[in-house]
C-alpha cells in the first residue's frame, strides 16, 4: 500500500522514550530472581514429574530452598551442591528432597567454583536440547518453505488435549498455518506448571510440557502430509512464565504469547513479578528461536478502540524495547493490535486502515500479530463472519504477518470444529481477492486516514514520553493501560520475587546472556 | 475420540458426541421474551437440549428471527445407511468414445433440453454444449455421441417428438426451478408422457439440476439423475455402460 | 475514489459507434409497431378487466382487429370509431366486440379527423393520469427527502401478492429502499397480461396493475410510518413489455427493468419484436419519470465475467443510445452490471473494482444498477454472506447508484424474510463503515486496475464498431452478447409485429413524441 | 397471514406456515453420500421434511460439515406460553435515587463481584463503575447507593465475606465462562455457602452475564437474573423496589 506520510520525529522521540523506560525497567530487574525463574533453570537441568500429591519436583526444591533461605543464592547453586554431595543426578536431588533426604545444611561447605562449573555444564547440555529443536525447526522451514503471509493462526481450546489434536489436524488440511492451544482459564495463577496429558479444561487446555510433546507430534505428522511446517503457538505468560517458555523452547513450540505488560494488567499478577518474568523467558525464547506474540490487542477489550489505539502502539513500543533487551531480534516480535473499533462506526475502516498500517510503517520488519473483532462481536453469526470479512481485508491491504482468524461464534463458544473451516475459507477468499490490491491503492495525503494515524502517534508519543518520566511502575499504577490500575505490591505472586544475593548463581542466566550478547555483569 | 460407534452417530462440535447443531429461523410472533421461549420449545421439540439463543432480531411486522445452537439427543446408526449411488465406472473422453466404437459400434444418440417454462440453460449446456464445463468437454464434443441440445423452456411434447425424431438413445432433461415443486411436476409429466407413448422401454431417461440427486431420480422414474458439479463424462460413462448392460440381458 | 485515467478517445469512440447503431435500429422500428403497443393504447384509453375466459379485453380487440386486417390502421382509430359509431366508452366498446357486437366494417367509413380528435382527447385524459401519478412521487420524494445512495434494492418473490406485502413491508422497516417484485417465471412469454390480485406464481408474482396498487398502498403506508419514500420496482419486459410499462405508470412503480436486448438472448423473443417494444415502452418510461434498469448483468451469467466484460459496457452504450431516442434523461437511467467474477480468482476483486469504476465514469450521470454475485453463490450462506459483502464494498467505493444486495441463499430459493433482513444489515454495516473510503483512496497510475478498465473498454470499442458494422440483429445473430445466438425471424412473438400503414394512428405516440421532445415524423 | 393462529405457531420462511428452518452441524463421519444420507436422517429425526442438504464440506480427519434447510413438521402453541420476568417499573437514575430517599430512607449497599476463574470484568464493571454503559451511569455514581466492585476472579468466600462486612442489602454475581457449565457450578456454590450463612433471607441476590436470564436465576435459587444489554438502571430498579415489597410483608 501507499506509504502513509507519518512524522518520523515522533516515532523516534516514541522510541527513545521507550528505550529509557525499558532502561529503568531492566534497572530493576538486575538484581533480582523469582521462584519461577528459579524452577525454570532446574527444569533446564533436566528436573521433571510432580510427587504424590501433583506438586512438580521443581516446585518441592524451590520451596524447601525458600523456606531455607537459600534461594538468594539460586537453585542452581543448590541443587548442583547436593548432586555433588550426594553423587545425584538432578533428578534424584529432586526426589530426595521431596521426602526430606537432603540435608542442605551438609552441603553449604562445598566450594563455588566446583558447583559453577557442574552448574556451567548442565546448563550447556540444557541449552543444547533447545538448539537442537531449533535446528530442526530449521531444517523443517527449509524442506517445505516458511509459507505466504499472512500466516493463518487458529485457535484450539477444547479442554482436553486429545480432542484438541483432531480439531487442530482439521484445522491443518483446511490451511491453518499457526495453531495456538488456548489454556485453561484457571492456570495462568498457578504458581506450578501441571503435568501430564490432560483431558479437563475449562475454555482452554492446560499447558504441560506432556501436552505440547503431543501437539508437537500431531503437527509434525499432519505437517508432512500437507507438506508445510506447522507452527505451534502457546503461553507463555502468567505466574509460570519462564518454565512455560523451557517448556516450549524444549518442545519446539515456534510462538508464543508473552507480553511485558499482559499479566499485570489482565490477570493482577504483580507487576515486578510479571516485568522479571517477562526478561528471563524472553531469553529463552530469544535463544530458541520461537516468535512471541505480545497481547496489546487486549486493552481494547476493556477500553474503547478509538480512544485508546495510542495505549496499543505505546505498549508496542514499550514491549519492543523491553525483548531487545533479551535479544530477542526484530523479526521474531510478533507485536499484537486487533480489529476491535465499534462496528456501528462511520468511517470505521477508515480508522482500522490507519492503526493497521501505521504499526506496519512503524515496526517494518517485525511480523505483526493481528486479532480479530471479538468484544463486538454478537451472537449473529451471520454478522459476525462479515465484520470478520472486513479484518481479513485490511490484515491483506496493510500487509500483517499473523493473522489470528476471527470466528463467527466468537460471542458463544471457543470454536467448533466447522467455525474454523469457515474462518479459514473466509481469510483465504477475501486474501486471494485481494492479494494485491496494497500494491494498488494509495492513501489521500492529508486524508483521513492519515491524519488518523498521526494523530494516534503523537498520543503515544505523549504518553511514552509520561511513562518515562514517571516510570513505567508508577504508569501502571495510574491505569494507563486499558484503563486498569495496579498497585507496585498488590495482585498475585510477589512472594515469588526475590533479590538475589552476591553469590547468586544462574549458569542459564549467564550463558543466554552470553549467546544472545547482552552485557553479562557478574559480580565475582 | 478413539474408537468411535457408529451406531450412534451424533453431530460434533468440540466435545466428541456433544451433539452441538446450529439452528436459524423466522417465528411469525412480535418480538419478545415470549418470541424466545417459543423458539426454545420449538427447539426442544426438534429434539435439542441444552439450548442457547444467541441472537434474536426484530423483522418488523411481527415476526422474529433466531438464530441458536443446541444438543441433538438424536442418533443415527451410521453402519446401516445405504444409498442409491450410480455405480458405473467413470470413463474419460477417449475412453467413453473408444468403448461405443467396440462395443456398441455405432454412434449413440442423445436429446436433451430444460423443460417446461424453465429457462435455465446453463446446466444443460455445461453438459451438452462443445466447450463443456470445468475444463471438461460437452458431449456434442464427442465423435461418437449425437447430441441435440434443444435449449430451455421445451415442451415435454416437444422433447419426445425431437427423441423419437432422431431415435434417441437417451433423454437428458434439467430441471433448476424447483420452488413449489414445480420440477416434479415437470418431470413426473414427461415420464407418463414418454410411459403413454410406449417408448420407454426404449431409452435412457435421465434427469439433472442442482436440487436433483439419483434416489430422487429412481423414485420419479428416472433411470439416472445428476447434481451440482456433474460433467459430461459421468452421464456419458453412465449411458454407455447402460446401453451395454441392458443390450446383454 | 480516485479517478482511473481512462482513453477519453476510446469513450467517444464507443458513444458514437452506438448511436450509429441506435439510428439503424431506429429507423427499422420507426414503420413498425406491435400486438402489445396496440393493447398498450387500447389501456391508456382506459380499456381493463379480462372476459368470461380471462383474457385481457384488450387482447381481444387487438386479436380481432388482427384477424380482420386492421390492426395496420392502428387500434386506437378503430376503437375509436367504434365509440362514435355505436356512442359508447372504450371499455363498452371492448365489451361489446368480445361478444362480437361490434361490426368494424360498419366503422370504417367515419372520418378520420373525427376519430383523431377523439384519439387525441382520450391520450391526453390517459396522459394525465400517468403525470398525477409523477407528479405524487414528486411530492412525496420532496416531503422525504431522495435518500442516500447507493439504494439498497431487495426484491420479494414469494409468488403470492399477499405474502409479498408481508415481505416487503418488512424489508422497508429493515432498511430497503426499493422493493422490486420478482415475476413468475412463465410470465415473460406470455403474449398478455394477466388480471387481478394473484397468490400463485413460480419464483416470482405475476405482474398485475391489481398487484402494482396493492404494493404500491402497501409501500406507501409503511413509507409513511418509517418516513421514507419507498419506492416500487417491476419489470417492463417479455411479450408485454409496453404493456406494462403503461400500468407502472399509471401505478407509480418508480423503477422498471426494461432492456433493449435481454428478451432476446434469455427469453429468446423475437428480436424484431423486443426492439420495437422496447422503444415505446420507454416513452412512455420517461414520460411517467421511471427509472429504467437494464440486464447487462444477466450477461455474466451465461458468459465468463472475465472475458465478456466489454459485452457489458458495450450493451450499456447501446441501451444508453436507444434510451435517448425515447426520450429517457440519464439520470433516470439505471445501467446494469454485476459482481460475478470467480471468487476463486486471485485479485479478483481488483477487477472488480476497475469495471465497476470504469463504468462509473463513462456514465457519470447515470444511476447504475450495481448486481450482487449470483452465479459463483453456492449453498454455504457463510460464505455466500461475506461474497456479497465485498459486493458492498466495491458498490460503496466505486459509488453506484443501486445496490441491488445479494442473499445468502442465492443458490437455493427466492429470499426468505430473514435473508433479506440479514442482506440489509450487510450492506448497511459495510456501507457505513466505508462511508467515506472512496474519497480517501486513488488507485496507482498504470496499475492493474486501471490497465484492467481501459482493456475493457477497448474491447467494447472494437465491438461496438463492428456491431455498427454489421448492424445490430446480425451481431446478436452471431451471438456477440452472452454466447447467445438469436435469429432474425426466430423465436416468440414475432407474429405480433406488423407494419403500420398509412394511416395508422396512435395519438399516444405522437403526444409522447411530442412531449419528449422527440422529432414526430408522421405521414399526413 | 390474514389471520394468525397463535396455537400453531411454525417457522417462516415466505410462505405462511412453511415451517422452513436453516440447520448447520458437522457429523464424525468421512465425507461423501453416506454422510449426505446420515445428515438428512437426523435432519428427519429433527421432525424435518423436504429437507435439502444445499452444502457438505470436507473439514479431514474423517468429519463432514453440513448446511440444510427443510421444513419443520412441529408447531408450537404461542397462547400457552408464560415466561417468568423481572415485573418491576424500570426507573432512572434520578427517580431511584428519589425512591430510596424517600422510601428506604437511608443509602442501599451493594457488592458485586465477577467470582470463581472467571476474570471477565466487563459486563459487572458495565453495571458498577461510575462510567457505567451505553450512557448509563454504574451504580458507583448513585448518590443512595454504596457500591463495592471487588472485580474478577473473586473466591465466593471473599464475595461474602465483603457482603457480611458492608452488610450488604445486595450482592451482584457476574458470570461470563459457561464451558462445561462452569458458571453453573460457581452460582449454585454462593447460594448454597450464603444458605449455610443463614444469611440468605437479608439479602437480594443478583447474578448476570450473557448466558443468564431470570429463568436459569429463579432456578438457581437467585432473586434475579440479568442477561446481555443490562444497564445499571435495570438492576437497581429491581433492587429498590424488591427491598420496599420485602419490607411491607
Ligand atoms: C444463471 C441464473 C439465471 C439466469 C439463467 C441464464 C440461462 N440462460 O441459464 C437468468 C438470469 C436468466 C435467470 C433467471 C431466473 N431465475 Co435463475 N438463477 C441463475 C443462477 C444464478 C445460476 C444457475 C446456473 O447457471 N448455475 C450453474 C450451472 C452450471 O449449474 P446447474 O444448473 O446446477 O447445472 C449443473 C448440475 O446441476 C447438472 N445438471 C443440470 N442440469 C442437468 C441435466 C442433466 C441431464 C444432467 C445430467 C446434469 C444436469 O450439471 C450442471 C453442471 O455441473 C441460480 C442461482 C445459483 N447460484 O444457483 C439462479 C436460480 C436457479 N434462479 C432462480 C429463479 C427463481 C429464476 C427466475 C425464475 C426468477 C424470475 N422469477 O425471474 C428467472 C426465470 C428463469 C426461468 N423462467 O426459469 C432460482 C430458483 C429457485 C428455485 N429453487 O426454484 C435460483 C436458485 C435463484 C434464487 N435464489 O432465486 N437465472
Ligand atoms: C473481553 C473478553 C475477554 C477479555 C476480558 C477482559 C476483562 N477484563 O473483562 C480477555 C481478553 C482477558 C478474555 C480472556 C478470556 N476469555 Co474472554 N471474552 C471476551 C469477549 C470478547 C467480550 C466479553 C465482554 O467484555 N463483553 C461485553 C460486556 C459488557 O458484556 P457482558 O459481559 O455480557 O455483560 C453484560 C451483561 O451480560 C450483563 N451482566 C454481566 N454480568 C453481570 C452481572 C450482574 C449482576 C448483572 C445485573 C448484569 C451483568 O450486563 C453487562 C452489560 O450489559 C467475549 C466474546 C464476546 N464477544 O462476548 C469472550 C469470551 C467471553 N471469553 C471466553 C473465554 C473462553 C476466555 C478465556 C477463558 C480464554 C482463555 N482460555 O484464555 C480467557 C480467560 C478469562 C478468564 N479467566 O475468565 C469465551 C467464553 C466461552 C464460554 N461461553 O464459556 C468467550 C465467549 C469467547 C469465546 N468464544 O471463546 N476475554
Ligand atoms: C499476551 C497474552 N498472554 C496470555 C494470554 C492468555 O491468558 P492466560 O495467560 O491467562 O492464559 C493472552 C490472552 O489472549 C495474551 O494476549
Ligand atoms: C432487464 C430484465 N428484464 C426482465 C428480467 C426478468 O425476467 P422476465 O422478464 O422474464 O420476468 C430480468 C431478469 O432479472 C432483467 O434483467
Amino acid at each position: 500500500m501507499g506509504e502513509l506520510q507519518l512524522n518520523q520525529s515522533l516515532i523516534n522521540k516514541a522510541r527513545n522514550a521507550a528505550e529509557k523506560i525499558a532502561e529503568q525497567v531492566d534497572a530493576f530487574i538486575m538484581p533480582r530472581s523469582t521462584v519461577t525463574i528459579e524452577r525454570t533453570a532446574l527444569r533446564l537441568m533436566g528436573i521433571d514429574g510432580v510427587n504424590d500429591e501433583e506438586i512438580p519436583y521443581v516446585n518441592v526444591l524451590v520451596d524447601q530452598l525458600k523456606e531455607n533461605n537459600m534461594l538468594q543464592d539460586g537453585a542452581v547453586s543448590w541443587v548442583c551442591k547436593a548432586m555433588i554431595t550426594y553423587g545425584m543426578t538432578p533428578q534424584e536431588v529432586a526426589e530426595a528432597a521431596n521426602i526430606d533426604k537432603i540435608n542442605w545444611e551438609a552441603c553449604r561447605s562445598l566450594p563455588n567454583d566446583e558447583t559453577e562449573q557442574l552448574g556451567f555444564q548442565l546448563a550447556e547440555a540444557g541449552l543444547l536440547k533447545i538448539k537442537e529443536q531449533q535446528q530442526k525447526r530449521n531444517q523443517m522451514l527449509e524442506k517445505f518453505g516458511a509459507g505466504k503471509k499472512p500466516y493463518l493462526y487458529v485457535i484450539v481450546a477444547t479442554g482436553n488435549i486429545y480432542e484438541d489434536i483432531v480439531q487442530a489436524k482439521a484445522a491443518v488440511r483446511q490451511g491453518a498455518d499457526i495453531i495456538a492451544v488456548i489454556r485453561t482459564t484457571a492456570q495462568s495463577l498457578l504458581d506450578y506448571v501441571p503435568y501430564g496429558a490432560t483431558i479437563e479444561g475449562f475454555g482452554g487446555t492446560y499447558a504441560t510440557q506432556e501436552n505440547f510433546t503431543i501437539m508437537r507430534n500431531a503437527l509434525d505428522n499432519v505437517g508432512e502430509e500437507v507438506k508445510r511446517y506447522i507452527r505451534l503457538c502457546n503461553y507463555s505468560s502468567g505466574l509460570c512464565m519462564p518454565e512455560i517458555a523451557a517448556m516450549g523452547a524444549l518442545e519446539r513450540l515456534d510462538v508464543m504469547l508473552n507480553d511485558a505488560l499482559y499479566g499485570i494488567l489482565f490477570r493482577d499478577i504483580n507487576m515486578q513479578r510479571t516485568l522479571i518474568d517477562q526478561a528471563f523467558s524472553r531469553m529463552i525464547i530469544s535463544y530458541a528461536g520461537i516468535m512471541i506474540n505480545t497481547g496489546e490487542d487486549n486493552y481494547l477489550t476493556t477500553a474503547d478502540a478509538v480512544e485508546a489505539a495510542h495505549t496499543v502502539l505505546a505498549s508496542q513500543f514499550i514491549n519492543e524495547q523491553l525483548a531487545f533487551k533479551s535479544g530477542l531480534p526484530v523479526n521474531l516480535m510478533g507485536l499484537g493490535h486487533a480489529f476491535e473499533i465499534n462496528p456501528d462506526l462511520e468511517d470505521g475502516l477508515l480508522l482500522e486502515i490507519a492503526q493497521a498500517q501505521m504499526i506496519r510503517q512503524i515496526f517494518p520488519e517485525a511480523p505483526l500479530k493481528y486479532m480479530p473483532p471479538t468484544k463486538y462481536m454478537t451472537g449473529n453469526i451471520f454478522k459476525g463472519h462479515i465484520q470478520d470479512a472486513l479484518f481479513n481485508l485490511v490484515g491483506m491491504l496493510t500487509n500483517q504477518g499473523i493473522q489470528l482468524l476471527g470466528m463467527m461464534t466468537e460471542a458463544m463458544h471457543t470454536p467448533f470444529m466447522q467455525d474454523r473451516q469457515l474462518s479459514i475459507e473466509n481469510a483465504k477468499y477475501i486474501m486471494n481477492n485481494s492479494r494485491h490490491l496494497s500494491e494498488e491503492i494509495s492513501f489521500k495525503s492529508g486524508g483521513k486516514v492519515e491524519k488518523r494515524a498521526n494523530e494516534v502517534l503523537e498520543k503515544a508519543t505523549t504518553t511514552l514520553e509520561e511513562i518515562e518520566e514517571m516510570g513505567l511502575f508508577t504508569a501502571i499504577e495510574h491505569g494507563i493501560f486499558a484503563d486498569m490500575k495496579r498497585p507496585f505490591d498488590g495482585g498475585k505472586g510477589l512472594e515469588g520475587v526475590f533479590l538475589k544475593n552476591e553469590h547468586y548463581f544462574n549458569p542459564f542466566d549467564e550463558l543466554l546472556k552470553r549467546d544472545l550478547g547482552l552485557g553479562v555483569e557478574r559480580n565475582e | 475420540m478413539s474408537s468411535i460407534d457408529f451406531t450412534h452417530i451424533k453431530p460434533y462440535g468440540d466435545t466428541f458426541g456433544d451433539g452441538a447443531v446450529q439452528l436459524s429461523f423466522t417465528l411469525p410472533v412480535p418480538y419478545g421474551e415470549e418470541a424466545k421461549e417459543a423458539a426454545r420449545l420449538l427447539a426442544i421439540k426438534m429434539g435439542l437440549d441444552e439450548v442457547q439463543i444467541y441472537h434474536m432480531k426484530d423483522l418488523g411486522e411481527h415476526y422474529t428471527f433466531f438464530i441458536l445452537y443446541g444438543k441433538v439427543a438424536h442418533s443415527i446408526d451410521y453402519t446401516k445407511i445405504t444409498v442409491a449411488k450410480i455405480e458405473t465406472t467413470r470413463l474419460d473422453y477417449y475412453q467413453i468414445n473408444e468403448k461405443i466404437k467396440k462395443e456398441i459400434k455405432r454412434k449413440i444418440v442423445v436429446v436433451g433440453a430444460c423443460t417446461g417454462t424453465d429457462a435455465h440453460t446453463v446446466g444443460i449446456d455445461a453438459i451438452m454444449n462443445m466447450k463443456g464445463y470445468n475444463g471438461e468437454y460437452g458431449l456434442e464434443r464427442y465423435p461418437m455421441i449425437d447430441a441435440y441440445n434443444l435449449g430451455a423452456q421445451v415442451k415435454n411434447e416437444d422433447l419426445l417428438a425431437k427423441a423419437i425424431e432422431v431415435e434417441a438413445d437417451a433423454i437428458l432433461v434439467s430441471q433448476v426451478v424447483t420452488q413449489k415443486g414445480i420440477h416434479l411436476t415437470n418431470l413426473t409429466e414427461l415420464v407418463e408422457l414418454i410411459e403413454g407413448s410406449g417408448l420407454r422401454k426404449n431409452m435412457i431417461l435421465i434427469c439433472g439440476g442442482p436440487r436433483i440427486n439419483h434416489e430422487l431420480s429412481l423414485e420419479l422414474g428416472y433411470d439416472a439423475g445428476f447434481g451440482s458439479g456433474t460433467v459430461a463424462r459421468d452421464v456419458a460413462s453412465y449411458i454407455v455402460e447402460e446401453m451395454i448392460n441392458r443390450n446383454r440381458n
